[in-house]
């Protein structure tokens, strides 16, 4: 019944194929744009259908693993190139065609002119195809392709202006850290292959199959070990404490690279690698905590540095570790939905934000260009007033912020108010809950202010750009505002699947769907959890008063926002020389990143260095030299027998054989 | 017919001589007669002995070592007047270039 | 043809016959002879391939008497099974690309270099191929000769340095096993075996005393071939020194013949004293990756930094095999595979930019993509597959491995290997970024001429092969896992490991409840 | 004491002050005058030995033509006395080492055992049918490989010396 599915992966790597192989003989920007795109569109037309096909299921049948080939067998290790289909997988096809066809659409017209024009298509396409490996891979290994294969596509597309000498370190940071992040991955995967092996005799990595046997696993112990290692790998990939400093550097690729890889997509593959085995971090309450807790702190931690960054492309890297930081919290607290759900609508608006940021460097750079100026074109310092200039990217960037400052009715809304309630009501962490709240909380008001410091600071007050060049600001082409448009839309609209039980409840008992729907994936997940925490009781009354004070907490930080970048200019200035240590260090980001030089890369490096020169040059060739040496010297000295005179052998020899006949004579 | 001792006794003194010339003396082509006079005393046994066992095998090696001492002969005056050439010398003592 | 397996091993000595017969300035003829010869060698050994049964059994044997003194016996006494089999195929699929490469880099004494190449070849083969330990030997040192000349003739600035290393180093390891295998043989004539033939020896029993030192003599011999930390330090130096040709089949194929001793000799002939010193071998393979991958992280020679990078890998392989359970070993055997192809390929693009500019420090490099595309296409699919990228071949032996060692008791050295896959990102992309990426500031730099034909045509089959045996390495595993099977059988000797590890068990999805008994979880 | 040993101690005086004069004499010449006159002794006992045809080539190949050989290169190199340089060690442990070695042979000679004779060949034979012919017989059948094999012993040689002699000297 599935037996299409394989399509939707081939489209991308056919696509990959031909703009790889030939994209340079082609030349035509406009072919080589429309074969990426048609690419994905064609996976997005059957991921529809496949969509379409699992919802006319009955809920149980949502499960369907389709095999390809037997990818390796070893002993009783066996793999499988095959596809899970069910409902959270689908879920992540139809958001990754779908925004990988738009923002494809948009590159189009955004990268146009640029050199290796075919060289970046090339590798989108191969980035959707391995993200739609990570996401349909029904086992452990080939999600890991996936995992890694996007990874490798993230390296290639940072590092997409290569003569940058920052690009390219940016591209190394990336995969690095998302290198240790599979470390952990690897790690866990093969401890749970062992211990299932070597406690039931049950040698598999296929997630079906773990799930269909995780009432065997113990609560805590050895699953804690898996998870944790699972989760650093979530945390590499999906850039959480305290491996997030490669995002904001990732921002050197080119603007749809960060819209589509560093906000809608690859980073959400933590959430969903944690959603997809949500029975398994679910036994471990320790794990769920470390969870919670890193997701909370990334995310207030996070804000913060947004707040003080310049780089328009930077706030929203920020802001995007700061949204993954709120998804790994869902998760923490056990409520799954609620992530999985945060994950499409970020993936929405932050697509939005990203994309409209890049229509505005865009023009910056157009018109900078055409002053001859260097000034940099993503300082927000040299922005300003731009909506008169560019109205339709203004527009559709106010519905995303609003989507993400979380103003109700807007897509962001609802998934953030259902994370923050499930944090303050979720009984998994129990006492931890306040404080969980209270990081989710903070970090929403900052989210609201520095989302909306950024959207006063580039489009509304004074032009701030270099003279003479305002008059070049022009809005985009169609071809990257029609994205931007679609993106706002789904930011308003896409908060409904998911309407909470209370609102829908006031509007007549309209359902959340997104719950229903993905309600076969968590099952096991929330039977456990009901099992084995005492769910508390808490009144309407309370979560609707949670749900006013976080939009008061929005507006409030709006309010500031606009109080300091609209009304008076001058005040952050002032704040900033009333404490200039706290703003270095936040504007710095902490120096988390010189930490990790410092403690880390260059003992690494020193390291290495002592080794090769102190260890491997100095001792192991030192002792085998010094044999050498000390045969020689050997020998020096024993050739003082040799004089070269020719008597001295003849009356060598002549003696030898007297001695020698005379030995035996005597003897 | 003389005793066979005494042959072996004469061609003991004739080796013995000629070990002390090869010895003893510097200049090249004394020396190389000094080794034919070794080869001829060593002969002198061959053809006692050979008389003595009423075979004629030890002839015949004299025989084999006279071509021997001919080839020896021509090569080794060949290497003589090569050394001289580039040494202007016939002297053992600066034959020495394998020296450490 | 019954004798397949003779032919294709002496082969390249009829090419060496051809080869005296044709004047040392037609240098065109002496590369054509040599090639043909050796895509004529990779054509004979393809009917090897296909007609190879896949079972346990040793294959195309040839059993001949060839020495016998007295008592003393050696065979002619040829075969092939599951684990020599890739071996000879990627050395005869090798040595055509290490000609081609070499075609324009060698200008001088062309005939003498190619008389090495195939004597080399010969040597390989009869290595991988022989059944009698003492036929065995004498390739093994048959190898070392051609090796030594190739390096010490047409090396660097510092070769003599380096093959006098080279040879020393390897030479002290085979005495050494030279001197076991006499002892073996001795034990063996006191058991009534009569001659060196492996198969007769298997069935010996050593006692353990003896194994020790035994397996310590063979193990020396194969561990500096391999090599593993410490005794690593002729490989940069010998990799550095040597020319293109002589990297690509010292890292892709004679390496291989260490590892490849310890599955086919070392392990199977000594069970008892495998166990004994499997902590010890692993502890060093585990030091091996983490070392070399430091070290290589600051080099600033491209070939030192591979070269390390063959160590690393390296230790990875023995890490896998002395996990001793079908994962590891299947894994360490596809990794010697795949270091072959992908090292051999880094080796090869060392060659190319060095032919271009004479220097292989990295800081006279940079920017060199935006100047060779092509070049830089080939060199990152090269150097993701060295990483161990998913979809490229390194990653499937580095996996297997990995999850083989975890199984087996040597769980806490795969953790601790399992970090080496962030150090080999780290100096591979470090590298791959102060070479191609960046300014091309460098004026020598900017007129660097892309990949020619022929260039591209060596890297293509190797390019195919990372992917193949990334995307579908089972028909791989399939012909090597029987003859894995009866090593492991051999040399496992812990009846409580063989009695947990039984038969696979897949899970059917129905078949999930009926384990009711098991519901409670296993403590631990 | 018969005629025979009186005269076979005669040529032995005559060969060992001979040979004691080629060791002895300064002059290469005089030294290469000597080793002829030694060669003429031994071509002496070969016919005491009854070994004619020995005697004959002893003659030829000997005093011949190596000796001629050897005067010529003494002459074309023009060699003149042995200059003054010997070294007293040098002469003294020669000396020991030579008179060693006589001392060994003598005591070989007296405490060896001759084997016994074999007697297929003996003096009537040799009278009857020509000391030659015997050589002849056997060289020509039992040491027939040998013997061409020493052909090309001399082939070598010669072109050997040709070689060696003729570089440089144009």
């Amino acid at each position: 019944m599935f037996d299409n599915v394989w399509l939707i992966p081939l489209f991308p790597l056919i696509g990959f194929l031909i703009n790889g192989l030939l994209g340079k003989k082609i030349k035509n920007e406009t072919v080589i744009g429309s074969i990426g795109a048609f690419a994905v569109l064609c996976s997005f037309i059957v991921s529809v259908m496949t969509f379409l096909k699992l919802i006319g299921l009955p809920g149980e049948e949502r499960v369907v693993n389709v095999k390809i080939f037997t990818w390796m067998t070893a002993g009783n290790f066996n793999a499988d190139i095959a596809f899970l289909i069910d409902p959270l997988s689908c879920l992540m096809l139809l958001v990754v065609t779908g925004i990988g066809f738009l923002i494809h659409v948009y590159s189009i017209g955004y990268m146009h002119g640029e050199e290796g024009f075919y060289r970046f298509f090339a590798y989108l396409n191969l980035f959707v195809f391995s993200m739609l490996l990570l996401v349909m891979g029904n086992n452990l290994l080939l999600m890991f392709v996936g995992w890694e294969g996007v990874g490798l596509c993230s390296y290639l597309l940072i590092g997409y202006y290569f003569h940058k000498k920052s690009a390219g370190d940016a591209g190394k940071k990336a995969f690095v850290m998302n290198r240790v992040g599979d470390f952990g991955f690897l790690l866990g995967t093969f401890a749970l292959f062992w211990w299932f092996g070597q406690n039931h005799n049950i040698w598999t990595i296929q997630f079906t199959e773990l799930q269909q046997n995780a009432h065997l696993l113990p609560t805590g112990g050895v699953v804690t070990i898996i998870t944790l290692c699972f989760f650093l790998g979530a945390t590499g990939k999906s850039a959480q404490i305290p491996l997030y400093t490669w995002l904001p550097d990732a921002m050197e690729g080119p603007t749809p690279v960060s819209a589509l890889i560093h906000a809608a997509t690859m980073v959400t593959a933590g959430v969903y690698m944690i959603g997809r085995m949500s029975y398994l971090f679910i036994r471990s309450p320790e794990t769920m905590m470390v969870i919670a807790v890193i997701g909370g702190c990334t995310a207030l931690f996070a804000a913060t540095i947004g707040t003080a960054q310049n780089d328009i492309k930077r706030v929203l890297a920020y802001s995007t570790v700061s949204q993954l930081g709120y998804m790994f919290l869902a998760m923490g607290v056990g409520a799954f939905t609620a992530g999985v759900f945060h994950l499409m609508t970020h993936a929405f608006f932050k697509a939005c934000l990203f994309l409209g940021s890049g229509a505005v460097i865009h023009s910056m750079h157009g018109a900078l260009h055409h002053v001859h100026s260097h000034d940099d074109a993503q300082d927000m310092r040299n922005m300003g007033g731009l909506r008169k200039h560019m109205p339709l990217t203004f527009l559709t960037f106010l519905v995303a912020t609003i989507a993400i400052a979380g103003i109700p009715g807007f897509a962001g809304f609802f998934s953030k108010d259902e994370i923050l309630w499930q944090a303050f009501a979720n009984p998994l962490h129990g006492d931890l809950n306040m404080l969980l709240w209270g990081m989710g909380a903070c970090a929403a008001l900052l989210t609201a202010f520095y989302m909306f410091r950024l959207v006063f600071m580039t489009f509304f007050g004074k032009c701030r750009i270099k003279e003479g060049a305002e008059k070049h600001l022009h809005e985009s082409p169609m071809v990257i505002v029609i994205p931007l448009i679609v993106l706002a839309l789904l930011s308003i609209v896409g908060g409904y699947v998911g309407l909470p039980k209370l609102i829908g409840d006031l509007v007549g008992g309209i359902p959340n769907y997104l719950e229903h729907y993905l309600e076969p994936v968590f099952a096991n997940a929330n039977e456990y959890m009901k099992d084995h925490a005492h769910a508390g009781h808490h009144s309407h009354a309370l979560e609707w008063g949670l749900m006013g004070l976080s939009v008061v907490i929005a507006l409030v930080g709006i309010a500031v926002a606009a109080m300091l970048y609209l009304v008076k200019p001058d005040l952050p200035k002032k704040f900033t020389s009333a404490f200039p240590a706290l703003h270095r260090a936040v504007y710095n980001k902490w120096y988390i990143d010189e930490l990790y030089d410092f403690m880390i890369v260059n003992p690494c490096k020193a390291m290495g260095r002592f080794l090769w020169k102190g260890f491997d040059v100095l001792v192991i060739d030192g002792l085998v030299n010094g044999v050498a040496h000390v045969v020689m010297a050997f020998g020096g000295v024993v050739r003082y027998t040799q004089t070269g005179q020719i008597y001295n052998y003849a009356w060598t020899m002549a003696f030898g054989v007297v001695a020698i006949v005379g030995y035996y004579l005597f003897k | 017919m003389e005793n066979l001792t005494n042959y072996l006794l004469v061609s003991a003194v004739l080796f013995s001589i000629g070990t002390i010339g090869v010895l003893t003396r510097k200049n090249a082509i004394v020396v190389f007669m000094c080794i034919e006079l070794m080869l001829n005393a060593v002969n002198l046994t061959f053809v006692a002995l050979s008389r003595h066992l009423g075979n004629l095998d030890g002839q015949v090696f004299v025989f084999f070592i006279m071509t021997v001492a001919a080839a020896e002969a021509a090569v080794g005056l060949a290497l003589f007047i090569s050394f001289f050439n580039n040494r202007e010398s016939i002297d053992i003592d600066d034959a020495n270039l394998m020296k450490w | 043809m019954s004798n397949i397996l003779s032919v294709m091993t002496f082969l390249p000595i009829l090419g060496v016959l051809l080869l005296l017969f044709i004047p040392k300035e037609s240098k065109g003829a002496l590369r054509g002879v040599a090639m043909l010869t050796t895509i004529a060698t990779f054509a004979v050994s393809l009917p090897i391939l296909t007609g190879f049964q896949t079972n346990a059994d040793f294959q195309f044997v040839e059993n001949v008497p060839w020495i016998a003194a007295g008592p003393f016996a050696m065979r002619y006494n040829i075969g092939i099974d599951g684990i020599s089999l890739w071996l000879v195929i990627l050395t005869t699929f090798i040595m055509p690309i290490a000609v081609l490469s070499t075609w324009t880099a060698v200008e001088e004494k062309v005939k003498a270099y190619m008389i090495c190449l195939l004597l080399l070849e010969t040597g390989m083969l009869g290595a991988f191929i022989s059944l009698d330990l003492f036929l065995f030997y004498i390739f093994w040192e048959v190898m070392l000769i051609p090796m030594y000349f190739m390096i010490g003739i047409w090396g660097g600035k510092n070769r003599i340095y380096a093959a006098v290393k080279f040879f020393i180093y390897t030479m002290v390891g085979s005495l050494l096993m030279l001197v076991a295998l006499i002892y073996l043989y001795f034990l063996g004539t006191k058991a009534g075996i009569t001659d060196f033939s492996l198969l007769h020896f298997f069935d010996l029993k050593v006692d353990p005393a003896t194994q020790t030192w035994l397996f310590l003599a063979f193990a020396l011999a194969f561990a500096i071939k391999v090599p593993m930390f410490p005794l690593h330090t002729w490989l940069p130096d010998a990799h550095t020194e040597a020319p293109t040709a002589g990297s690509v089949i010292l890292a892709a194929i004679m390496l291989k013949m260490g590892t490849y001793g310890y599955v086919r000799f070392a392990m199977p002939l000594f069970p008892e004293a495998t166990h004994q010193f499997t902590p010890l071998i692993a502890t060093l393979a585990v030091i091996g990756i983490i070392y070399a991958a430091l070290v290589a992280m600051v080099q600033e020679d491209v070939k030192k930094l591979v070269a390390y990078s063959s160590v690393a890998h390296l230790g990875f392989v023995m890490l896998g095999v002395f996990s001793l359970n079908e994962q590891g070993v299947v894994g360490g055997m596809l990794q010697m595979l795949n270091h072959g192809v992908s090292t051999g390929a880094l080796f090869l693009i060392v060659g190319f930019i060095y032919e271009r500019r004479h220097t292989r420090l990295i800081t006279d490099f940079g920017g060199l993509s935006k100047q060779m595309p092509v070049f830089a296409t080939i060199f990152m699919i090269v150097t993701l597959s060295s990483v161990g990228l998913p979809g490229t071949n390194g990653f499937v032996g580095e996996f297997l491995i990995l999850i083989g060692a975890f199984e087996s008791s040597l769980r806490w050295y795969a953790v601790i290997a399992s970090s080496g896959v962030i150090f080999a990102a780290v100096y591979m992309l470090w590298m791959f970024q102060r070479v191609m990426f960046g300014e091309l500031d460098n004026p020598k730099n900017q007129v660097l001429k892309d990949l020619n034909l022929r260039e591209i045509a060596i890297m293509v089959p190797l390019i195919v092969l990372i992917f193949v045996m990334g995307v579908y390495p089972n028909p791989f595993i399939e012909k090597m896992t029987p003859s894995v099977q009866k090593v492991i059988a051999k040399a496992r000797i812990e009846p409580v490991a063989t009695a947990k590890a039984v038969a696979p068990v897949t899970v059917q999805p129905e078949a999930a409840p009926a384990h009711p008994a098991a519901e409670k979880p296993a403590g631990h | 004491m018969d005629i025979s040993s009186v005269f076979f101690a005669i040529v032995t005086i005559v060969a060992v002050v001979s040979a004691l004069l080629v060791v002895t004499c300064k002059n290469p010449i005089n030294s290469a005058l000597s080793l002829v006159l030694t060669f003429f002794c031994l071509a002496t006992y070969y016919v005491m030995l009854d070994a004619p045809f020995m005697a004959a080539i002893q003659i030829i190949v000997y005093a011949g033509a190596i000796m001629v050989l050897i005067v010529f290169t003494i002459m074309l190199l023009n060699i003149r006395v042995d200059a003054n340089k010997k070294s007293a060690h040098q002469l003294v442990l020669g000396s020991v080492t030579g008179v060693a070695t006589l001392l060994l042979a003598g005591l070989l000679l007296t405490r060896g055992k001759l084997a016994e004779p074999v007697c297929n060949i003996t003096t009537e034979m040799i009278n009857q049918q020509g000391h030659t012919q015997l050589i002849g017989k056997v060289m020509f059948t039992e040491f027939l490989l040998p013997f061409e094999v020493t052909s090309i012993l001399l082939l070598a040689a010669m072109v050997g010396a040709v070689i060696l002699a003729k570089r440089k000297l144009s």
